[in-house]
């Protein structure tokens, strides 16, 4: 007994091993992409038979277009570029667990913006000057496009889901106004913005068709990354994330710090919206919404708002989107199916994740063995 | 123009207004509900697609609105299953699973509907409506308001429903502690998962009604994504009501005037864009939350899947 | 992979690009070909060129617009001398690509985009078909209200409506015309056709004008509900195996087999591009859909007023904004 | 469950042990992540009687209350119930066998009214106000409480709250009682009042098993004692032998088993029980002003008590007391203070120079320091790890951070060091604080106020939910600190612990400073009386 007192309890439950998880964590990311591709292309597959249709021409069909030709894997590259920087808006909201659904307004609103003014920007000021400061641009319209939101939430504690929500449809129809107003080219046809000439697009990587978006957009998801994980703001963002009253507590300045996480996100995203136009379209159609931003709402979850796994989780969808067409197209189904195949994607993934929990759930009762040990020998 | 405005035109707006507004009201009503029971619907959505689709199906092979409006139903709660087991039972997130509902549905119908439909394109003979007797003599509403598919009645009649039941009933009651504090609810001994197990199947049964009502008596014919986004707005005039079922009547019908009266707009000869007029609801949203900056109140534990024992 | 990028395949096939004599070609279209509209009539234009000149088309509709440019990309190194956009929202990534891949693409309403052996130019002379649809419509009409439904602020949309009101005044100047559009881009949103079509025969309208994709069914399906002798205008395709209770009175049809057919042989010329290549009621391109609910003597009035467009005496008005429209609508 | 029925249903044995245990635990075993919670526990309670279930923080108790009354399941062991043995899966299955709990941490609905917390669960379709109505009279009056029914229970005190909880656990036909620390929230007069209440439920027949961390309550109320340690029963107290020895005798016993042979004298049952201490000790107070209040007053808008124009110094080095029921603006007043909350009039003025302006941050770079009465809402991220927690008040410093970069080892130093200085029972600095026992998450809290040294300390009920050893220990720290020159500002609702510790006591009564008495003879009684005025 009298050990007790010379040796403090508290020493045994430090030597408790923690939960091990050690050796799941470096297998988990393996599964956690693994997993949940092979069973919805299982579940997928199923419904291709029943459809009459052959599953693994389907499948070979999206990897080949996708991923196995230059030119698909490139294509794939180039839409990564959009939807990193559109996940990396996200993951910046979502840790400070602000909801900002509105992502697809943000997009497009900046993508018009710059789409409209980029041919007479970058033809005047030359790429050099002109692209750099269109995509600061992106990034601005983006941001502002959140205010709204941020102020109603910092300063009345106004649900941002709603307000997003809200501006997103604000954010879509004004992108249209802008189109068929002030951008709109005197051409015939659908209303859009006046074409971006090919030449001074953002510059192609070394002759291929990838351009240099994908390489802003990976290193704003490692800067992402190193802020989240390692410096002060992105603690602050996370202790606001999961406990406000805490925040105001420890004087983080929520408020302040509510205005920063949204106008990061909004610039992000905005930042998207400029790419995919200086990159890719080079031009802003009316009633043009590819929806990315929604899309990217699951996904950022899954990656567990891990700017690394986000990588790894856009990459997939950029290739079934790429190769997913001309998959469809050759196994002569709407493209509807693609989105078939990336909810069965996203159902299966969720699911993989719960069995990620259960499992450590399991382990962690089982670590009871040695620290009982403890509990002997503390009596 | 100014002559336009006539009886029957104001009676078309006002009965475009509501085919506009029931759909809505049916999954703002069901939204709330769930959404009072801790859980976020994003995939309402696709619980209308699958309830059109559904309906629409039922309607035009049995020759029954009836028939077809229960089936959607039907169809909307085997989207909400979905809901149920992963996000309820299985306790995973709301939201990725909400939008993997989504686009699953919006994916499924559109692929249904073109290997049914694809080079038929068959439509629903108008369905009978009902007169309410003296009111459907008042000019104007008399036609439009009060001559209408009973359903419309039963939805309205539904909300008022809903309303007591959330102050009256322990059904309601269970649901209101289920998305502020579901530990308690548990220590109370109502099992939570079963009470936003029901709460989401209301969710779904509702959603999936407003979906048939689209496609079988609004549209009569099923395409491809009709749900236009409504189920989004569904979701947004939920969370505006404040868990106050009441606000979702006013709300959808402000929603459908608005569409009505673009339209009239138009057909006056109003030189306005629809991009605008099509702003025109959420800015005035935004605009009240600015001036009023009311806290818009949420469920505690909304999104929030239940872990007993968990501090 | 074989071709890697663009730079290296511009090189490569550079100018013989012209020379190559069409074997395959292909046809990108935004829905599937099954829509009795746009889509299908450009799929089934596509394959009755191709049997006719004995080439292979390879057709990818249900395209979308959001991956536009890996799909045309796919198509222009899939071995066709030829891709024929189909969508006028596909001109920016046509020349795009055709630019990139150096096979000459067919696009919509895109004049200031052509470059000739490389990007070619379609246009629609739609408005003249609707302008006899006006015509038509007018002489039917015997509330002397004629309605316009359409779902979108659509080029194409605003160049039959101007055209159809053209036409319809031209028979009866103080005619009637209720002009509404369903909303910002209500292609599929069949209930708001319903909804606002409706209405339009609320406000008196007898014979209504649907632009609208999808949503034709819901306006399709308000004219029918609507009962007595209201009739129904579509656009582009042929309803009328689906038109069960004969409010179909007509349709300005869109034939776009004449430009598919003078492209490829241009191709095949290496003079592909240089003329926009047209579709109107010369070339038979456009034409108005003749039902057996026009009375003959209508009828053959129309055939008249056809040969004036055809010969010149009558002009018919370009209206491709919305503004334009309802510019001529106040006049 | 006062129902006359019920009071013929069971004979009240007053004390005595009657020969079937109302409730029969054996071998009950819970290991959470890295803790074995319970450890083989047996635990027999008797109906009619009071069971005190006493043990360091964290040595299992909530746990094993929570696997009684269906919340938690074990791993291993039975429990019988009325001699019979259940599996008790659900809470619904516990309060079907007649077992009520009042958990430790409330579990209310905020959003709801008194009435309509009570309601929940209760079989019928249609709720029953006017049954429900009836019986909550019926069990108020037995109770001897007072509480609008129809208020809505975000607007009770936390008193209030703690007799809902209690009508609660009464609600349906309860046969076995378990309060989870009940009383370390309440005020003096709150613990009489429901030492009345259990000796009366107890009466009709009752099994109650009462977890307190006051070994006092525990003697004076229970007929039978248990300790917990690490997990296990390490030790207990029959009726005949809790009857026999003296107070002392037997809070020495307990403090011994619960801390180890030798604990007692080491620390001194009177420095463990402040109960027994009248303050005595003289400090000479410098005379420099530290803190001013100069009629402050904070609105605290519909829900929250306000403060009305409180004027007080409070001089370096000092002690300074605030008593006062439960409820009467002294949250309100600290998060003032701390900045938190926007003051509405008047001024505060640290060593001379107005606060009122500054934010949180600026005022904690002043120097002061807040320990929340809310450790689990307000005072911690109950997702983040223990080390963490302990820094959150430091991000982005050094040593912690490097040149915007986080450093994890240092963190992690420092907080193991911390751990180990406050005895903190965590299996690793790295675990998650929320899955930490109360007391333990108190301590953290403390540990990360004390670290860094600041100018001035704001406490809000320091040793709330402590066991005695840990709350001595804070109260010796604070001691230190005011010797050290630190002005030290003390918010509790235990007037024992301010008599031990304070210079001077001032106390609230409804917002307003009533009156500060120096601490010293009599203390007790004018602070007493002042919280009622
Ligand atoms: N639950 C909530 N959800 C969202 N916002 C909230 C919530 N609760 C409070 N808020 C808002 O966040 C603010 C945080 O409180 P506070 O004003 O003390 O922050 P702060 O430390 O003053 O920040 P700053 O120094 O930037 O002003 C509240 O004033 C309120 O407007
Ligand atoms: N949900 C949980 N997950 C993980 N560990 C837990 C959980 N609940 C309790 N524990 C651990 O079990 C042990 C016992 O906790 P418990 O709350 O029963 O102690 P206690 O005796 O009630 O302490 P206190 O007097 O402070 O309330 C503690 O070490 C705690 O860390
Ligand atoms: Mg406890
Ligand atoms: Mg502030």
């Amino acid at each position: 007994m009298s050990n007790v007192v010379t040796e403090p309890p508290v020493v045994a439950p430090v030597e408790a091993p923690p939960a091990p998880r050690r050796p799941l964590t470096r297998l988990e990311p393996v599964v956690q992409a693994i997993v949940p591709v092979l069973l919805s292309i299982l579940a997928s597959g199923v419904l291709l038979a029943i459809l009459g249709r052959d599953p693994f021409a389907f499948y070979g069909n999206i990897l080949h277009n996708g991923l196995l030709t230059d030119f698909g894997v490139q294509q794939s590259i180039v839409r990564m570029a959009t939807l990193l920087l559109l996940a990396g808006g996200l993951i910046v909201a979502f840790r400070a667990n602000l909801w900002n659904i509105g992502g697809d307004g943000q997009w497009l609103l900046a993508a018009a913006f710059v789409a409209g003014i980029a041919p007479s920007v970058v033809g005047g000021l030359g790429m050099a000057v002109g692209l750099p400061l269109m995509i600061v641009i992106g990034a601005v319209v983006g941001a502002a496009w959140t205010i709204v939101p941020a102020v109603l939430k910092a300063y009345y504690g106004v649900n941002e889901i709603i307000t997003t929500l809200m501006m997103n449809f604000v954010g879509i129809a004004l992108a249209n106004i802008l189109v068929k107003g002030p951008f709109l080219t005197d051409k015939p046809g659908v209303p859009r913005t006046e074409i971006l000439p090919l030449d001074q697009r953002l510059p192609m990587l070394g002759g291929s068709q990838i351009h240099a978006g994908i390489i802003v957009a990976v290193a704003m998801m490692l800067v992402i990354h190193v802020v989240m994980t390692r410096t002060p703001l992105g603690l602050r963002l996370r202790v606001l994330g999961s406990n406000h009253r805490a925040a105001v507590h420890l004087g983080l300045r929520p408020q302040r710090l509510t205005l920063i996480a949204f106008a990061a996100s909004g610039a992000l995203i905005g930042m998207s919206g400029a790419v995919s136009m200086l990159g890719d379209w080079g031009s802003f159609r009316a009633d043009f919404n590819p929806a990315y931003g929604l899309l990217m709402v699951p996904v950022v979850f899954l990656a567990r708002m891990n700017a690394l796994a986000t990588i790894a989780f856009v990459a997939l969808f950029a290739v079934i989107q790429i190769g997913g067409d001309t998959a469809t197209r050759l196994a002569d189904l709407p493209t509807a199916f693609i989105l078939v195949l990336v909810g069965l994607l996203l159902f299966f993934m969720t699911i993989t994740e719960f069995h990620r929990v259960r499992r450590q759930r399991r382990l962690a009762v089982a670590s009871r063995a040695p620290r009982s040990a403890g509990a002997e020998e503390v009596r | 123009m100014s002559n336009l405005l006539t009886e029957p035109v104001l009676t078309a707006l006002v009965a475009g207004a509501l085919l506009a507004m029931v759909p809505l009201m049916f999954a703002a009503l069901g939204e709330s509900i769930s959404e009072r029971a801790g859980v976020l619907n994003i995939g309402l959505e696709g619980m209308m697609l699958f309830g059109a689709y559904a309906g629409f199906n039922g309607a035009l092979y049995i020759h029954s609105s009836w028939i077809g409006l229960l089936l959607g139903a039907f169809g909307g709660m085997l989207a909400a299953l979905v809901m149920v087991v992963l996000c309820v039972w299985m306790r995973l997130d709301q939201i990725v699973v909400g939008v993997g509902l989504f686009l699953f549905a919006e994916g499924v119908t559109s692929l249904l509907h073109g290997a049914q439909f694809g080079d038929s394109y068959p439509r629903i003979d108008h369905v009978s409506e009902i007169e309410v007797p003296l009111l459907s003599k008042i000019p104007v509403l008399g036609e439009s308001v009060f001559h209408q598919h009973p359903i419309v009645y039963v939805g309205i009649a539904a909300v008022f429903l809903v309303h007591w039941m959330l102050r009256r009933t322990s059904a309601g009651l269970n649901l209101r502690a289920a998305g502020e504090t579901p530990s308690a609810l548990d220590a109370a001994g109502v099992d939570v998962t079963r009470t936003r197990t029901l709460a989401v199947l209301a969710c779904g049964a509702l959603a999936g009604i407003g979906g048939a009502y689209l496609s079988i008596i609004a549209a009569g014919s099923f395409t491809p994504m009709m749900t236009q986004g409504v189920g989004f707005i569904g979701i947004v005039l939920a969370m505006l009501a404040r868990g106050k079922v009441m606000w979702v009547i006013a709300l959808s019908f402000l929603f459908g005037i608005s569409l009505s009266i673009s339209t009239a707009l138009q057909l006056a000869g109003v030189n306005i864009s629809t991009d605008v007029i099509q702003m025109l609801p959420y800015v005035t949203v935004i605009a009240v939350l600015l001036l009023f900056a009311r806290r818009s109140y949420l469920p505690s534990a909304l999104a929030l899947p239940y872990f007993r024992g968990e501090r | 992979g074989s071709d890697s990028g663009g730079s290296a395949a511009t090189t490569d096939t550079g100018g013989d690009a012209a020379a190559k004599k069409v074997t395959k070609f292909a046809i990108v279209t935004p829905e599937k070909g099954n829509d009795f509209g746009w889509n299908q009539q450009g799929v089934e234009a596509a394959k009755k060129v191709a049997a006719e000149l004995g080439v292979e088309v390879e057709v990818a509709d249900g395209s979308g617009y959001d991956n536009v440019d890996p799909i045309l990309s796919q198509l222009s190194q899939s071995g066709s001398q030829l891709v024929i956009a189909h969508a006028s929202g596909y001109n920016a990534s046509a020349a795009d690509v055709a630019t990139k891949t150096n096979v000459p693409e067919m696009s919509w309403d895109n004049p200031d985009g052509v470059q000739p052996g490389l990007v070619g130019d379609a246009e629609t002379a739609s408005q003249e078909g609707a302008y006899l649809a006006g015509v038509l419509a007018a002489k039917v009409s015997k509330s002397g209200t004629l309605g316009i439904v359409t779902s979108a602020d659509d080029t194409n949309w605003n160049k039959m409506s101007g055209g159809f009101i053209a036409g319809a005044r031209s028979v009866d100047p103080g005619v009637k015309i209720l002009y509404a559009q369903i909303g910002q881009a209500g292609y599929a949103d069949s209930a708001g056709g319903k909804r606002v079509a409706k209405t339009v025969i609320a406000g008196g309208a007898d014979v209504v004008i649907g632009m609208g994709d999808g949503s034709s069914f819901g306006m399709l399906q308000a004219v029918e509900q609507a009962g007595g002798d209201v009739k129904f205008i579509d656009v582009i395709g042929d309803k009328s195996s689906l038109d069960k209770k004969g409010v179909l009175l007509s349709s300005v049809i869109w034939d776009f087999a004449p430009a598919i057919k003078q492209a490829i042989e241009d191709v095949n010329a290496g003079t592909f591009g240089k003329e926009p290549y047209t579709l109107n009621l010369a070339n038979e391109g456009i034409s108005l859909l003749k039902t057996d609910h026009i009375p003959a003597d209508v009828w053959t009035e129309i055939e008249g007023v056809k040969a004036q467009i055809e010969s010149g005496e009558v002009k018919v008005p370009l209206t491709a904004k919305k503004a334009e429209v309802q510019a001529l609508l106040k006049k | 469950m006062i129902t006359p029925d019920h009071l013929t249903s069971t004979a009240p044995t007053g004390g005595g042990a009657s020969p079937a245990p109302a409730v029969e635990l054996r071998g009950i075993t819970k290991a959470y992540p890295g803790v074995v919670a319970n450890d083989d526990i047996d635990l027999s309670v008797y109906a009619g009687e009071v069971h005190g279930l006493l043990g360091e923080n964290g040595a299992g108790k909530s746990t094993l209350m929570s696997i009684l009354s269906g919340m938690v399941q074990p791993d291993a062991g039975t429990i019988r119930v009325g001699g019979q043995e259940v599996s008790i899966t659900s809470p619904r299955k516990a309060l079907e066998l007649g077992i009520g709990t009042v958990y430790q941490h409330l579990t209310l609905v905020p959003t709801l009214t008194v009435l309509e917390n009570l309601m929940m669960g209760s079989g019928s379709a249609l709720l029953d106000f006017g049954g429900a109505r009836a019986r909550f009279d019926e069990l108020v009056a037995t109770l001897g409480a007072r509480i609008d029914p129809n208020a809505v229970a975000s607007t009770l005190s936390l008193g209030e709250l703690q007799q809902v909880e209690i009508v609660k656990a009464l609600w349906r036909e309860t046969r076995i009682l378990v309060l989870d620390e009940p009383t370390s929230m309440l005020t003096p007069q709150g613990v009489t009042e429901l030492q009345g209440v259990m000796q009366r439920l107890k009466d009709s027949g009752i099994a109650i098993i009462f977890i307190t961390h006051k070994l006092h309550e525990a003697i004076e109320i229970g007929d039978r004692v248990s300790i917990l340690k690490a997990g296990r029963r390490v030790g207990g107290i029959e009726p005949d032998e809790l009857r026999a020895r003296t107070p002392d005798e037997l809070k020495t016993r307990i403090i011994d088993t619960m801390f180890g042979e030798g604990a007692a004298q080491l620390a001194g049952v009177a420095e463990m029980e402040v109960h027994t201490e009248e303050g005595g000790h003289h400090r000479e107070l410098s005379g420099e002003v530290a803190l001013e209040l100069i009629d402050l007053s904070v609105d605290g808008g519909a829900d929250e008590a306000s403060v009305h124009d409180m004027t007080l110094s409070v001089h370096r080095g000092e002690i300074l007391g605030i008593a006062g029921v439960d409820g009467n603006g002294q949250r309100q007043l600290a998060q003032a203070i701390a900045g938190q909350r926007p003051i509405s009039g008047g001024d505060i003025r640290l060593e001379g120079s107005s606060i009122r302006k500054l934010g949180v941050p600026d005022r904690q770079r002043r120097g002061i320091g807040y320990v929340t009465d809310d450790r689990l809402h307000e005072g911690t991220v109950l997702d983040m790890s223990v080390a963490m927690n302990i820094v959150l008040k430091r991000i982005g410093e050094r040593p912690f951070w490097r040149r915007g970069a986080i450093r994890q080892q240092e963190i992690d130093a420092f907080a193991r060091d911390l751990v180990q200085r406050y005895e903190v029972r965590t299996p690793s600095v790295e675990t998650n604080i929320g899955t930490l026992s109360g007391g333990n998450i108190q301590k953290v809290l403390l540990a990360r106020e004390l670290a860094f040294d600041p100018k001035l300390i704001l406490y809000n009920k320091p040793t709330y939910g402590l066991d005695v050893k840990t709350a001595s220990f804070v109260r010796s720290q604070i001691r230190e600190q005011a010797e050290q020159g630190i002005t030290v500002i003390v918010i509790s609702t235990e007037l024992d612990e301010l008599v031990a510790l304070c210079d001077r006591i001032a106390v609230m009564s409804s917002g307003r400073l009533t009156g500060v008495v120096d601490n010293g003879a009599g203390a007790h009684a004018r602070v007493g009386e002042l919280m009622l005025a």
